[in-house]
């Protein structure tokens, strides 16, 4: 017995040995020290110990902000604004700060779906053959980019379309309208540029300039400009929408009107202060009555009345924007609001309104696709016109209306993508041949807006791609080389930075930019020095408006799809916008008027919500005629009762773990309703509000606001 | 034995580092607290944590609502940090001395390994801006090739706050030291100011009266918040106008 | 069962077998805190004695201490560049791990010895900057072959020189001894 | 009453002895094979069922969750911001309460010789004791590197870094050292002589075990004054540190800058709420003990229940008048913050929780107390302990985590949801139940030679026709 | 104390009174027994009055003086010397480095605990305590009986005996130092 026993004793004693070794084996020298590799060569801007600096340009939204990159032993550190770069002055939005995040996010695409790349090239080389140019498409980022001179000459000498640019940005920020009415009043296109710094009363017609809108950098500058200017008193700010945007929050008076009545507003104001200045109407306000006006917009006439009080005895500068323009009449509200500036005169003045200028290597004024050209595209695929669909840079299956039908033309053509992560459109490539991230690659890109000087902003690789990608732009080149004949010919390159070369030549020697160079490779250094070149002439166009307080404004009014009883109106996350959903810190951002974060919420005025019987955190499915979203329920105090609001970045099926499945996305809301310079009516749809359940506890919406100390719920009420 | 000498109150009363807010410009667009995170290596939580309360945020935008629809407005954004109190509340309960005052630079430190998480200096802080290690909060590889190595990576069961990013402080002393001159003004700034696209944030030395902050802070329009209290703020807000 | 087994353990043998697992328990422990003290392994035994007695300075390797907070390591290719050519390193199995990582372009491990916890921010500029030698903290490097740590890098040891180092001036004692030099 | 005649001076007597314990004395042999019986008492499988389950929550919701609080972080509590301080602080407030019963029974009482507390000194002492226990665990779940908890002794280390002394946090630390090794020698020196008796009463292991409780106590002139001697300096000194440990976690409070916690009043407030539940809890671990353990019904009689229930009559009055004193002048001082807190308190989502703790802490306690047949009967007096205790849980419930839900920044406010904690502070009360189960089993629960001592002291004596007890001191 | 030890015996009178323990020991006394030869044992608390004794000498409040005293010098160490003794200043608010209030506090706190705990370590020490060597003592004496200890000549032990039996002694032996 005791033989058992001993033999039970060893085989505890055995066990108790295991795990005394595999607590030794923790307690070597690895659990104090850390392995450091070094470098293989130093390269010879680096010093050990110290930081880097590279310049650059943000990619995270087309506006080309001026970036210093902080890297530290090959790693990139953070990002920080370049102070020499004229549009952002050394300033960055949340969005550029938080790029990292998708440079070392743990979902990016970690290499070729081919496997190789020289398959992955031999693939889009064969496509280049395979199909006739006109069944070849390419479509883009917003971003005016080096990629987009390639592809646009590659287009040009091959015949194949000529490539389009889109972003949901684009989308809602409806340039094209904003171009259109340009066009309409001023007699020449472009994107209108507001000097919001110098005005001493802005009246912002929908327009979301502090959030996403065009150049949030510079006209955010320009705000605190119109704030605290030392010469001048404080600028005053009113604000015309139906729900308080982020930049709603900052005006001193903010006027909810009904959607799509905002031209018409803008023309009793202008009809009312040109009655007290001249005594009598001028031609362009003459179509409107303020009494019905005001009737119609949902204020009083006593508001409209104060408004041009304010506005007779001062230059005011009118912007058009936002969900303003994404009305079926959106180009009439434009031209409307554009025509009201020329009461203050202030065209091509300091506090007026400009055409922005063009950048340094661009010919002419080139805008993104609107969503009517994507409607065509989608046709074309659809119709099997297109064959071969390339996307660089933007994620149609989510940043289209669903409504479009985008995802279902797909099946018709072999998609080609070059998304750096791994997102829906990517999902259904046939070949993804990933990019770099924008950190890791070459490239220039054009300001299109938001500072008087053209700019040509640089990038340049901060850190070493960290996984297996190749940049779109040598993918393309080594496939029209291995495609030959005219493909190759088109693009005569060794690769990327020979393409930029090239393209830059022009520049190479011209003394009126921010440094000047007599050959390309001291201006390519130089270029990337500064990141980028920036030509010291003010070239912002002024705009010809002579004719137009002569010329009747149409008034057309809205038309608004479907039988609901809530105006929609879809507004781009401040903090997410169309592609920051994958990245942690974006999402932990408090949205800067809900303060919510993770999630997708549908904004309703607390009494109408009362109403309804839906309270805080309830689930509400929003149906259009196009479609239904669900959606926890935020009482928000500052929007109008006849009108509900959803903010667009959630709703991701794919793009990495912290944006898959997460929210919902208002754009599948949207109908297929354009106004007419092609922009979709994105806010032209009534929505029905239904509640699926009741709010749970922890399982609402997160907050960075308490709803006790902001709203004083659950606090028991009044005191006693 | 060392008997320092005592520290005047003065010194408390101006600080030496110092901020000052102009929520009038504050447009509540969270670049400041990106930029913070980013620099800090401030962990995100998650969904369900932050909505419980338990963000990281070392600094965090606060709004308010006025009046009743449509005269509805919202109070202007006021960003909150850790105020850099001369007269810090959470300092002197701390039991293990993890959250003291800098002789050296005027500031609140927090001393992240000598914390043991009691949390009553979070609990004594006015602002609550204090932000605790509530878990092991892990970011998955590689996004921790973008942590800063000029800050502590703070671990489960700590307290940490705003720091002035004092990581700056000490290289803009390094390189002046280095250089044989003094820290100018406008050399270095902290994450949130250098950030900030309106410019509503400015930092600097509010103990030397020709700095832009000095200027700034001693304009006599900006209020402390809580200065009630006398806590001795370090932060200056400027509200509207 | 287990009575037996009390029972067993009284007897001589299991008293000598218990006796032998308590030893065994104790020298496993203190094996245990030996081995955490023990120098980790390097990929190469690199002499520092042989490159400091031809009189390479160390600032020529470790340039970085003299800018900022980490002296580093030198680039295998900065090692390569005099080894490769001196004919009889240039083929030395001892330099045969170098050489591999070179012409593989894979990196060597190294591990640093001379380490401080991620909580302290040690900076070498300002300490070479005050006139102190690099042997003064790290051992006389033309005594070892091997990096080692001479040192206890405790606070005790940073302090004691700090507040040595700063006299009878208040201002720098107060600057040396501030939590927030070194923990932030 | 009537009918009964004045004069009929056995049966006066008679009653007398069935009343009180002092005036019904029996042999000390007999008194000492009782306590004996009652500790040696095989435990009947209701014993072992308990003691299972008790055993099984303290092993599963202490400990285990313990580890994963420990392992997981203080997230898994429901702790957040503004809430930094959850239930783990709040129970370990309410253990410390609970804690001071004892020894304001045994050292007060003892200062003013109440006699009736003879029988029952250890009983609270124990509570004294295993009530700090799980105070202490408390603190050291609520810290978020509870493995460094040693930092906050002061002790000379390598870098001679002294604790806080300006903290509360070290205040208490010092006080609750102070209070947990004074009392738990408080309760030791009394027992020495007790457990010389088992000693002499038992064999085998336990004989081993007394043995070396008692330390060779004979009983000789010498060790009865030292003891005496000592007993009485403790009972003395113990008063005012018993006082000042509640004080000092009163000040956690009422030492920081949250809105309604700055106040004067919170020392003194706290202290005699810390009577009330230890009052409470004393009275149902007396009602447990009675009804359970053999041969306690001579013990333990109706007259104790009587006497405690007087005391706790006497200190419900006290809270509420002190609750009504902090609440008015916190309310009429007018701070906006604080104003709001106190309503929120009311009117809020847990105002059910403010009037419970109304109802039990004070009105159940006078409509019942004031009665003494109702206070005398075990059963009526336990419910209200029960009451009392949960009322004063709450309480703290409602200064801990429900105030500093309001603070002076309103963008912050939150109400705390629990998590993690409710296990385990279910498992604290489990491990304090578990531990009076094994003292019981372990250690005599009656001081018999305090009682004999007692019993030796009273005596009838005549005044005229009135025949009335006279208890003489024999020190 | 010139006899030799070998003739000394121990006897061991039980009592069921204070009354005749107290009698027997006046009685001895007046038989020559010396006081520091009679030792009195008893199951509950019997002071020297009692027995007409003088009272057992103790230290205990003395030691708890002293205790007191080590404990106020400990907490001034902590409190006036501690911050002052970091090898770098560290300050708290705009609090001193010494606090009155606070050192107050940890003052009381100190002095308390050192008085308690050394009325605590006085009772082992006066008391001998813990103290597991073999000693002379009855069950009996937990019983309540009280036990009256008397060292004698063995010439005298009849004498002695008869004397305390007379008494009201219930038994008279002589005592056996046993394991308790």
């Amino acid at each position: 017995m005791s033989e058992q026993v001993s033999r039970r004793d060893f085989l505890k004693l055995a066990g108790l040995g295991a795990a005394t070794t595999a607590i030794l084996t923790g307690c070597g020298p690895a659990s104090r020290y850390v392995k450091r590799e070094p470098y293989q060569q130093m390269p010879e801007y680096n010093l050990v110990g110290q930081s880097t600096y590279y310049a650059t340009t943000c990619r995270e939204c087309a506006a080309g902000c001026g970036l210093v990159v902080r890297t530290y032993q090959g790693r990139a550190i953070k990002t920080e604004g370049n102070a020499h770069h004229p549009l952002n002055l050394g300033k960055t939005c949340a969005r550029g700060q938080a790029t990292l995040h998708g440079l070392y996010n743990p979902d990016r695409v970690q290499g070729p779906s081919t496997g190789s790349w020289d398959a992955g090239i031999q693939a889009v080389a064969d496509a280049f053959k395979k199909y006739k140019p006109s069944e070849i498409a390419f479509l883009m980022g917003m971003t005016p980019d080096h990629l987009y001179d390639l592809v646009s000459d590659l287009a040009q000498s091959t015949g194949m379309n000529a490539p389009l640019r889109y972003g949901a940005l684009g989308m809602f920020e409806s340039r094209a309208t904003l171009s259109k009415a340009a066009e309409n009043v001023f007699g020449q296109a472009g994107l209108p540029w507001f000097d919001v710094g110098k005005a001493q009363i802005v009246f912002s017609f929908g327009a979301n300039f502090l959030e996403t809108w065009l150049s949030p950098l510079a006209y955010t500058r320009g705000f605190a400009g119109l704030r605290e200017k030392e010469t001048k008193l404080r600028g005053t700010f009113v604000q015309f929408e139906s729900r308080m945007s982020a930049t709603g929050a900052k005006a001193d008076k903010w006027i909810p009107i009904r959607p799509g009545t905002e031209g018409l507003v803008a023309l009793a104001i202008g009809r009312l202060v040109s009655e007290i200045r001249s005594g009598a109407a001028l031609p362009a306000f003459a179509n409107v009555d303020p009494a019905q006006v005001a009737d119609e917009a949902g204020i009083k006439l006593a508001t409209l009345e104060e408004l041009a009080s304010m506005f007779v005895n001062s230059n005011v500068l009118a912007i058009p924007g936002g969900a303003a323009l994404g009305q079926t009449n959106g180009l009439e509200i434009a031209e409307a609001v554009l025509t009201l500036n020329a009461l203050s005169n202030n065209f091509g003045k300091p506090g007026g309104v400009y055409l922005s200028a063009l950048a340094p290597n661009q010919e002419g004024t080139s805008r993104p696709a609107s969503p009517i050209e994507m409607y065509d595209l989608v046709e074309k695929m659809k119709s099997g016109a297109i064959k071969a669909l390339f996307v660089h840079g933007v994620n149609p299956i989510f940043e289209l209306p669903k409504t479009l039908g985008f995802e279902a033309a797909l099946a018709n053509v072999e998609l080609y993508s070059f998304a750096t992560f791994p997102d829906e459109t990517a999902a259904k490539a046939k070949y993804l041949l990933p990019d770099h991230h924008s950190l890791e690659s070459w490239g220039y890109q054009r300001v299109a807006t938001g500072v008087a000087l053209p700019v040509l902003s640089g990038s340049q690789p901060v850190v070493s791609p960290y996984y297996d990608t190749r940049a779109t732009a040598d993918v393309l080149i080594a496939a029209a080389q291995a495609a030959g004949g005219k493909f190759a010919s088109a693009l005569p390159y060794k690769d990327e930075v020979d393409f930029i070369q090239n393209k830059v030549a022009s520049l190479v020697g011209d003394a009126s930019g921010s440094f000047s160079a007599s050959d390309t490779a001291t201006f390519m250094a130089r270029f990337q020095q500064y990141g980028g070149w920036f030509r010291n002439v003010e070239s912002l166009i002024v705009p010809d408006a002579s004719k137009a307080l002569y010329n009747p404004v149409k008034t057309t009014k809205p038309s608004f799809a479907g039988n609901g009883e809530f105006f929609f109106v879809p507004f781009v996350s401040p903090t997410l916008a169309e592609a920051g959903a994958n990245k942690p810190w974006l999402q932990e951002l408090p949205d800067p008027t809900t303060t919510v974060m993770w999630n997708t919420w549908v904004e309703i005025n607390p009494d109408m919500a009362k109403e309804l019987g839906l309270a805080n955190d309830d689930r509400v499915r929003i149906t259009s005629e196009a479609g239904s979203v669900e959606a926890f329920v935020y009482l928000y105090p500052a929007i109008r009762p006849d009108t509900v609001a959803m903010p667009f970045g959630q709703g991701h099926t794919a793009y990495g773990r912290y944006a898959e499945n997460r929210g919902a996305n208002p754009a599948d809301l949207f109908g297929a309703y354009y106004n007419d310079a092609g922009d979709l009516a994105f806010a032209g749809m009534k929505v029905k509000i239904e509640k699926i359940s009741h709010a749970v506890k922890n399982g609402g919406l997160s907050r960075m606001e308490s709803l006790m100390g902001v709203y004083g719920e659950g606090l028991g009420g009044e005191e006693h | 034995m060392i008997r320092p000498d005592e520290v005047k109150m003065s010194v408390e009363e101006t600080g030496k580092w110092g901020m000052t807010i102009n929520q009038d410009v504050c447009t509540g667009c969270q670049a400041c607290v990106a930029a913070c995170a980013m620099e800090n290596n401030i962990s995100f939580v998650g969904e369900e944590d932050s909505g419980y309360g338990r963000s990281m945020h070392w600094i965090r935008i606060e709004r308010f609502w006025e009046g009743e629809y449509p005269d509805v407005r919202m109070t202007p954004q006021q960003p909150m940090m850790c105020q850099q109190c001369g007269h810090a509340t959470c300092e002197p309960v701390c039991p293990a001395f993890a959250t003291v005052h800098s002789q050296a630079e005027q500031l609140n430190l927090q001393v992240y390994n000598r914390c043991v998480g009691t949390r009553y200096c979070a609990n004594n802080c006015p602002y609550q801006v204090r932000a605790f290690n509530w878990r092991d909060y892990q970011r998955p590889e590689p996004l921790s090739n973008q942590l800063n190595p000029d800050v502590t990576v703070r671990r489960m069961g700590v307290m940490e706050k705003c720091t002035f990013c004092i990581q700056r402080i000490h290289r803009a002393q390094d390189t002046a030291k280095s250089e044989g001159r003094e820290v100018m003004d406008g050399e270095f700034t902290t994450a949130c100011a250098q950030a900030c696209p309106a410019d509503a944030i400015v930092f600097g030395r509010v103990d030397k009266p020709e700095t832009l902050v000095a200027q700034i802070t001693n304009n006599g329009r900006g209020t402390k918040h809580l200065a009630e209290l006398g806590t001795l703020p370090h932060v200056t807000y400027f509200k509207e106008g | 069962m287990i009575q037996k087994f009390f029972n067993w353990l009284k007897q001589p043998l299991g008293l000598i077998a218990s006796g032998i697992v308590f030893l065994a328990l104790v020298s496993a422990v203190v094996y245990g805190i030996w081995r955490t003290q023990q120098a980790p392994e390097q990929p190469i035994q690199f002499p520092h004695k042989t490159h400091v007695n031809f009189g390479i300075q160390c600032l020529y390797c470790h340039p970085g201490a003299a800018r900022g907070p980490a002296a580093g390591i030198p680039s295998q290719a900065k090692c390569w560049a005099c080894h490769n050519q001196i004919v009889k390193t240039r083929d030395s199995a001892l330099l045969a791990p170098l050489k591999d990582a070179v012409l593989s372009g894979k990196s060597l491990e190294w591990v640093p010895v001379a380490i401080v916890p991620d909580f302290v921010h040690f900076n070498h500029r300002p300490h070479i900057a005050a006139g102190k030698n690099c042997e003064e903290c790290h051992g006389d490097m033309t005594k070892v072959t091997v990096a080692q740590n001479p040192q206890d890098m405790t606070m005790g040891w940073c302090l004691n020189c700090h507040i040595k180092n700063a006299g009878d001036d208040q201002e720098k004692l107060v600057k040396l001894t501030d939590c927030g030099t070194c923990h932030y | 009453m009537a009918d009964k005649k004045p004069h009929d001076e056995h049966s006066h007597e008679e009653e007398m002895r069935k009343k009180h314990l002092m005036l019904d004395p029996l042999p000390r042999g007999k008194m000492n094979e009782m306590v004996m019986e009652a500790m040696l008492e095989k435990p009947t499988w209701k014993f072992w069922v308990v003691f299972l389950v008790l055993s099984f929550i303290v092993a599963y919701c202490l400990f285990y969750k313990w580890y994963v609080l420990i392992t997981k972080g203080q997230g898994e509590a429901g702790v957040m911001r503004p809430d930094y301080w959850g239930i783990f602080l709040v129970n370990t407030v309410f253990w410390i309460g609970i804690s001071h019963a004892g020894t304001f029974i045994s050292a007060i009482l003892r200062v003013f010789k109440a006699e009736f507390r003879r029988p029952f000194t250890r009983i609270a002492e124990l509570m004294t004791t295993f009530g700090l226990v799980q105070a202490g665990f408390s603190v050291l779940m609520h810290m978020g590197r509870t493995w460094l908890f040693y930092w906050l002794i002061p002790y000379p280390n390598q870098r001679m870094l002294w604790p806080n002394l300006h903290s509360p946090l070290t205040w208490d630390l010092l006080a609750i050292t102070t209070y947990l090794l004074s009392s738990t020698m408080y309760l030791f020196l009394p027992l020495i002589p007790d457990v010389a008796m088992a000693r002499d009463r038992s064999t085998g292991w336990r004989k081993k075990f007394y043995r070396v409780l008692a330390l060779g106590f004979r009983g000789t002139e010498g060790e009865w004054r030292h003891l005496h001697n000592a007993m009485n300096i403790f009972a003395f000194a113990i008063i005012p540190v018993m006082f000042s440990v509640h004080t000092i976690v009163s000040w956690d409070f009422a030492a920081a800058t949250r809105p309604g916690w700055s106040s004067t009043i919170y020392g003194p407030y706290f202290i005699v709420g810390a009577l009330h539940s230890g009052m409470g809890a004393a009275a149902v671990v007396l009602a447990v003990v009675q009804g359970t353990m053999k041969n306690m019904k001579y013990f333990v009689r109706g007259e104790h229940f009587d006497a405690i229930g007087k005391l706790m009559l006497i200190i419900s009055m006290s809270w509420a008048y002190f609750y009504f004193n902090d609440y008015i002048v916190q309310w009429y001082g007018g701070d906006k913050w604080t104003r709001i807190m106190l309503h929120f308190h009311e009117a809020g989502p847990l105002g059910w929780m403010w009037f419970t703790m109304l109802i039990v802490n004070i009105a159940i306690p006078w409509a019942v107390l004031w009665n003494a047949k109702w206070r005398s009967n075990p059963w009526i007096i336990s419910v209200v302990g029960i009451g009392i205790n949960v009322g004063m849980w709450f309480e703290r419930y409602l200064i801990v985590p429900v105030s500093v839900a309001i603070n002076r920044m309103p963008f912050t406010w939150r109400l705390y949801q629990p998590g993690i904690e409710v296990p385990m502070g279910i498992g604290t009360l489990a491990l304090f139940i578990l531990l009076y189960m094994m003292a019981s089993k372990l250690i005599p629960f009656i001081p018999v030679w305090e009682v004999q001592e007692g019993q030796l002291a009273h005596e009838f004596k005549k005044f005229g026709r009135e025949t009335v007890v006279s208890v003489s001191e024999l020190e | 104390m010139t006899e030799t030890k070998q003739k000394e015996v121990d006897l061991l009178a039980l009592f069921s009174d204070v009354a005749p323990a107290a009698d027997a020991v006046e009685q001895l006394r007046l038989v020559g027994v010396r006081d520091d030869e009679i030792n009195v044992l008893s199951g509950v608390p019997v002071t020297g009055a009692m027995l007409g004794r003088e009272p057992h000498p103790t230290n205990v409040p003395k030691i708890a003086m002293g205790g007191a005293i080590l404990g106020f010098l400990t907490g001034a160490f902590l409190t006036f010397v501690t911050p002052y003794w970091y090898p770098y200043p560290i300050r708290v608010s705009t609090q001193a480095y010494v606090p009155a209030p606070p050192t107050v506090i940890v003052l009381f706190e100190i002095t308390m605990l050192g008085m308690l705990l050394s009325t605590f370590v006085g009772v082992f020490m006066d008391s001998f305590f813990p103290n597991y060597r073999p000693m002379k003592y009855v069950p009996e004496i937990s019983d309540g009986k009280i036990a009256v200890f008397v060292e004698c000549e063995s010439g005298d032990q009849n004498k002695i005996i008869d004397l305390l039996k007379k008494l009201g002694a219930e038994s008279v032996k002589p005592a056996e130092a046993q394991h308790l």
